[in-house]
């Protein structure tokens, strides 16, 4: 049986912060499907998301509480500061 | 590189892992528009960004190093430029960013857009550049005295 | 043609009666900004009008004829681009205007700054595009069907 | 004896209704020095200067109704149109 999983990956300051950039995480069979915030707990990266910190969802600027599919990419975006 | 973005307007979007020459890429640019047979616009505006030969603190800066999210930083370009190029009117545009290890004097950026009248291409082209600085994901890391600090922010307009 | 412009500007000049190419221009006024040894600005905006193919009125256009007033034009660039370099902060100011018969599609215009930061950059080239447009002696002739009619005033912004 | 002149120049639409580009007026000797303005009327351009039309002397933006010195050249511009 393949496990279904979902990729969270790290950037900047945050990743080296945490000392990982990517991680894959399983997604229990039954269990309720995750939230950028609920794993951002999971993974031990504070108890609550800071203000300043973005997500991504496959690429994608989302909302930190949605549920995430099976095999989405979940991105956490430390302030930006391009240009 | 092209990618048509919605109403026709066509994208250049180039990200440099080693030093660029924006002239030469303004070149290269003009002259795929040229290519395409359309008639010269009548506005066209560039803005070029250099690396500071200081840090944010007032010190000397070795190098800056720019991280960025492969993948969706050229999706999140394509869609503030296409957001932009409607807002505004716009025919064409062309970014060109440095990745990696910049040195100080070396262009960061490059926007260049072209419109019809010189008002919408102005606005066009600066609001392009404000929302790359802003929500296209790009972290800098300032190197000095061979120690780097993320920069949290942006420099003042 | 660099004229020194107060505090320490460097304003470059040149009025072409024949077709230029402003990425040409471009190059020589970076060449000479980099021979002067200062560090690059972080920031440089460009600016270029090209004409259109089709008159105020809508109607093919087969030329454009520039008039201006050998002498006052010039010092009136130099002035218009002292003040706004004063205001702005701006480090180097680069203007080129065509003169005479100008064709379609050919650049008709271009300014060009540096400063230290994108806001005073982009709102300084703008103003003094602006300024050029309205306090710089120049006059426009479309020629259209064989026939002439001076443009009375710029067009839209 | 040298007689003292000014130099009147025209630009554009001006200059092609008028059918000359460039005049010396001579300055009597003792007479009140002209202005733009009354040069403007003394070549038959017309009665008043239409407000549209800017006046330059010596190659600088200048009044209408300023006192011209001998030797200065004055130019009647009509309106801007560059860029």
């Amino acid at each position: 049986m393949i496990t279904a999983s979902i990729t969270v990956r790290l950037f900047a300051a945050l990743r080296e912060r945490a000392g990982w950039a990517e991680r894959q995480v399983a997604l229990p069979a039954g269990a309720a499907a995750p939230t950028p915030a609920s794993l951002w707990r999971q993974l031990g990266l504070g108890d609550t998301l800071p203000a300043q910190v973005r997500v991504a969802v496959n690429q994608v600027f989302a909302s930190a509480d949605q549920r995430l599919e099976p095999g989405a990419e979940v991105a956490f975006l430390p302030p930006i500061s391009g240009g | 590189m092209a990618d048509p973005l919605p109403g026709n307007i066509a994208l250049q979007l180039q990200l440099h892992p080693e030093r660029f020459d924006p002239l030469v890429a303004l070149a290269a640019w003009q002259r795929s528009l040229a290519a395409s047979g359309a008639e010269p616009a009548a506005a066209e505006a560039h803005f070029i960004g250099r690396v500071r030969g200081v840090t944010a603190a007032g010190v000397p800066l070795e190098a800056l190093e720019l991280e960025h999210y492969p993948g969706m930083t050229e999706a999140q370009i394509s869609r503030l430029a296409a957001d932009c190029a409607q807002r505004h009117g716009l025919r064409a545009v062309r970014v060109d960013h440095r990745v990696g290890r910049v040195l100080p004097g070396e262009a960061i950026v490059l926007v260049a857009v072209t419109a019809d009248r010189r008002g919408p291409t102005q606005r066009g082209g600066q609001e392009l550049l404000e929302a790359l600085k802003h929500e296209a994901p790009f972290w800098k890391r300032e190197w000095s005295g061979g120690v780097g600090a993320w920069v949290e922010g942006n420099t003042a307009f």
